[in-house]
């Protein structure tokens, strides 16, 4: 598409977000390229990097122990969108640390650190050693807080719909984490997602990313019974792109907390509707795990824009 | 993971789609770029753009000629259905190829491979690169008309389950794939025998049976709901074991081939009675 | 579609809800179907009524005063789903007892009453009011309260997200409904609809209906700004379906009351998936709009099976 | 609402499909039905099951014959967009005719007609059905190259904004659609004269303009965005005076076409310089 006449932004110049610049607004969402190392294959026999442009790569969420996730299937796609239970299997926090986030800074992938926890004080100490053992990386640029996964059944649900935990878990991160920038990621499935945003502000987060997946469900006609054996999923995709942009617009107005964009991302149109509510930079989910070039794609697109 | 060819991104052109048996079709797309694969490997296909489905669909590449990558399909719900209805022109997504393939034959090994259904492609893809005269090719469906004949020469055993529809001057047996193995004395306690199969989960389980009983290694290739292909959201995982835990792999960049011997879920009802030999 | 093996509901058959039968489980939803009286126009030409085989016509939600609704545009359509901002456009109360109600009986159309208003004590005189005018009447069966619109500005939001309010609203219609159903329609905007409904049980309600339209943005690239003037609209068609389902799903196993199920269906299987969660009903709109023979059409699927 | 013909909801087949000019399509459907309706009437267009739209598209009806139901559509989004792509045989759903057609004339009646860009249809088929030698049928379009010559014969006058693609033998005027009868003396202070416009809304506001200077009665056929078509969701409202007080009225139901002296929000800024013959 051509640039809007309200187009005002440079999407692929530094920016900064809380203590320091980071290197563009267009993101890869957690959960959905993995820890951000797998693409890196695709760079030799296409001529192009998936990580050309990227602001950051969110990387999947890390737990203080190592998760095995949910049982299989964890995916269903339906008309417009797709539910996932993976229920965060992940490698933990401390492989995460020692073998993963090194090789992210080797490669020069500019990186979001995500992290889950069973309480709110868990942030404490994971953001205190990733200040310790990654305060020199260059591209390690911050932490964003999953306060949201509807997966988790030991209380994610629940967990980050109170504004009160919502505060807890940012001032225990916080504390911890001086020079890098800290988001919280909010859940949609609240009726207020604005009270959550203001809580994270004023506990100290630089920013918020809206929205984690909505609760959704599909039944597998031929049973009758659910398709997940958790019954529940999250749903993502093109479906809930209206979704994120009214909770986006909700946290924008009436939060007063710079806003990242996720939720139904795939295309320049959708990543300029977040821009155009106020959002100060996009994730990519879904779309990404279909092409690993759909954020660099975006990412260029409007690059051009901003250098013309 | 060592030595996968380097995967595309890219949207080619329809050339060919239509039937090739009563069961399968056949896709053939054109390229930017020559494509290299090896046998076992898959593409992620999707339609580009606003028509694009959430998630891309996994097929086993079928066969390669410089920028033409082929593959066979069986309809079996909305994408398959859309994918039938791509004329010659239409634009296609092809990421790929991806996942771990079947090893490539060492000296003096005897392959055995078992397709069934629409699990032939990456064992007709191996023979096709690899094949040699005492290597035993069988391919399983559920009856004449679903065989591809002209895909499949001379060489290859065919089982079907009902009779009928074998064209003049072909043969099938009646019978599970395996069945097409287990009478072949030639076959029998071949230490340095490998056995490739891809199939159903039936077909799995009796190759991956009959390969302990004569104590051949068994690969298999198998199939799990994917979002990706490419290993970053860790929907399609697969139980196996490593040492003595168990853990999960990936089956797009883990597998999708695996040794048999690794996959407690295969092991667990191996030797049922239902080894058919063509997919549900 | 074949009949699933799990299928055990005679779809057209009457059944019990609350204190009188109604004739069948396939309705159409609020809003989607006017009043219930333009589609007769369709019998002619077609050979066929649009009203076949329903069980109810949820009529046009309507309030105490007549409503001129919000400014235009108050449609945009999304990639699989739309966004409505209607503002309760309604013809008032007085009008619909003394005009609409009585057209429809006398067509012998099963109609439901839809209405809202601004305090919950307001329901009482108006279901007073209809028991007065139609208590005779063989083909009005039931009232269900719009609990959850989220378009209109005085307050529709909060409104029917608190268990009190629901509460309120219900117990004062009941008080004044002895002999027809009365549904209390419930906002999926919220944490935990399970809770709502458990307080409309609580209350007297006969069945809840779920979901009304979820809250949802479009934006308009051309200007940057919301396509809809009131910014937000209610998100409703084929992207809510799997939204619908989770939030039928979670009263039905959390809430022990009886559950309509409503939200992006278009089909026969979309139907069932409700059915198979337990709902006792399921209500067709957003479809309802393109194809006045979409409630019709999945009725008579059922019907067969029922039969055969 | 009298006599209105009772709408059908069918799934008919595309015969044809293609440019009739530089930038109108014209689609022809074969319903299983007879296809009859009142000029000024449109018809719902979808496409029917899984691909359908959330919401159909409005289209006024060109023209019909027997069970062919024809319109002339100008590609502007996803909907038309697709539209183009229907190839002959391909089915479409139609719900119609719906809404208030223009009225049939009466006796001792002059009728003008303006039609400006894809507002043509109306005008052509109340020209067809009811135009006599002393009615005047206008057409204005952006240049000769979006002219559908075809389907306009000799008595059209028609105005360009822009000269060039006028083919041989043929003339157009450069200058707004209202031009082509502001000079007109022989239209001068008729009270037995009725306007019927349909077009973009400059075009619209000049015509009721004209006809109010002159004494004319003038019915405009009113675009909104919809939902149903057929009056159900009211997502098609339009300010309408009646009496002293200004109502909501559905474009879909109890319009497309109003009396412009009805309608405050065309008054409002009426004569305004910008009356283009062609659509935004
Ligand atoms: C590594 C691999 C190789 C494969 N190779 C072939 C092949 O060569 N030829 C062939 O015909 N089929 C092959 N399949 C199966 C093929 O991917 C499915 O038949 C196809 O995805 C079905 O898509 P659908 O939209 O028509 O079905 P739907 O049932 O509508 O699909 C819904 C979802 O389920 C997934 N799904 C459905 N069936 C399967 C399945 N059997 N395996 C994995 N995911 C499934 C789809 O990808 C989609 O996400 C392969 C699968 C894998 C994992
Ligand atoms: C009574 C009536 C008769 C019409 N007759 C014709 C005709 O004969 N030929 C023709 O080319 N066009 C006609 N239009 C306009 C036509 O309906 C729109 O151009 C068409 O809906 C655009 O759809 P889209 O998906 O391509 O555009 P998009 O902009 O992608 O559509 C998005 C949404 O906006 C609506 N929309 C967009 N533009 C319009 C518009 N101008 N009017 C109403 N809704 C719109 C669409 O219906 C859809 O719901 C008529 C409109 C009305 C109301
Ligand atoms: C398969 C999958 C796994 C996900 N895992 C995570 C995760 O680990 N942590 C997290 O914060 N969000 C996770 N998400 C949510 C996404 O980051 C994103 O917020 C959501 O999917 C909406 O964006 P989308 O529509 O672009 O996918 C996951 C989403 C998907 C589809
Ligand atoms: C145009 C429109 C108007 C609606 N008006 C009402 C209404 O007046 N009262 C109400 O309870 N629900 C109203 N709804 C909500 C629907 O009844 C239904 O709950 C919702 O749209 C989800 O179902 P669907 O996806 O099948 O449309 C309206 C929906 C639409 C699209
Ligand atoms: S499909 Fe995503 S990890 Fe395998
Ligand atoms: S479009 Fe629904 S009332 Fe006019």
């Amino acid at each position: 598409m051509n640039r809007p006449a309200w187009w005002r932004l440079e999407a692929n110049e530094p920016f900064r977000l809380g203590p320091r610049m980071l290197p563009g607004r267009v993101w890869t969402a957690s959960g959905c390229f993995g820890y951000g190392l797998q693409a890196h294959e695709f760079t030799t026999a296409n001529g192009a990097s998936p990580y050309a442009g990227l602001g950051a790569v969110v990387t999947k969420t890390v737990t203080p122990l190592p998760r095995e996730g949910n049982p299989m299937p964890r995916l269903v796609e339906t008309a417009c969108g797709a539910l996932n239970s993976i229920g965060l299997e992940n490698v933990g926090f401390a492989a995460f640390l020692e073998t993963v986030l090194p090789e992210l800074e080797a490669r020069g992938v500019p990186t979001i650190v995500s992290l889950a926890a069973t309480t709110p004080e868990d942030f404490g100490p994971m953001a205190r050693r990733l200040h310790e053992r990654a305060a020199g990386f260059a591209h390690w640029h911050g932490v964003e807080l999953n306060l949201s996964c509807p997966n988790v059944a030991e209380g994610g649900h629940d967990f980050g719909s109170s504004p009160a935990t919502v505060a807890r878990c940012v001032a225990a991160a916080r504390a911890e984490l001086p020079d890098r920038a800290l988001l919280a990621k909010l859940t949609p499935n609240t009726a207020d997602i604005a009270q959550l945003a203001a809580s994270a502000r004023e506990a100290g987060v630089d920013a918020v990313s809206a929205i984690n997946t909505v609760v959704g469900l599909d039944v597998d006609l031929r049973t009758g019974q659910p398709y997940l054996p958790r019954r529940f999923g999250g749903y993502s995709g093109a479906a809930i792109l209206p979704i994120a942009l009214a909770k986006v617009d909700q946290i924008a107005r009436g939060a007063g907390v710079p806003v990242v964009g996720v939720g139904g991302i795939a295309t320049v149109e959708d990543a300029l509707k977040f821009f155009a509510l106020g959002a100060v930079a996009v994730q990519v989910g879904t779309a990404q795990m279909r092409d690993p070039f759909a954020a660099a794609r975006i990412a260029a697109a409007l690059g051009q824009w901003s250098s013309s | 993971m060592n030595g996968r060819p380097a995967p595309l991104a890219c949207v080619g052109e329809v050339i060919a789609n239509g039937l090739v048996s009563s069961a399968f079709h056949r896709l053939d797309i054109a390229l930017d770029r020559v494509f290299t694969f090896q046998p076992g490997q898959f593409v992620m296909i999707n339609e580009p753009g606003p028509l694009a489905w959430t998630f891309s669909r996994p097929f086993s590449v079928l066969a390669a000629d410089d920028r033409i990558v082929s593959i066979l399909y069986r309809v079996v719900g909305r994408g398959t259905q859309a994918m039938a209805g791509l004329a010659p022109g239409r634009p296609v997504s092809v990421l790929g190829p991806l996942g771990e393939p079947f090893p490539a034959p060492v000296d003096g090994q005897t392959t055995v491979l078992l397709g069934g259904g629409v699990g032939l492609p990456p064992v007709y893809a191996w023979w096709q690169r690899w094949g040699l005269d005492g290597d035993v090719a069988c391919f399983g469906a559920r009856d004449g008309g679903e065989v591809p004949w002209g895909l499949l020469g001379g060489p290859w055993r065919i089982s079907v389950d009902s009779p009928g529809c074998v064209p003049a001057g072909r043969q099938a047996t009646t019978g599970v794939v395996t069945s097409l193995v287990d009478r072949d004395d030639a076959l029998r306690g071949g230490e340095r025998t490998v056995l490739l199969a891809c199939g159903p989960q039936p077909l799995l389980r009796a190759a991956a049976d009959l390969a302990r009983r004569r104590g051949w290694r068994c690969l298999v290739s198998l199939e799990e709901h994917m979002g990706c292909g490419y290993g970053v959201c860790k929907g399609c995982v697969v139980r196996v074991a490593d040492g003595d835990t168990v853990r999960n792999a990936t089956c797009c960049h883990d597998g999708p081939v695996f040794d048999a011997a690794r996959l407690p879920d295969l092991a667990a009802e191996a030797g049922g009675a239902d080894a058919g030999g063509a997919k549900a």
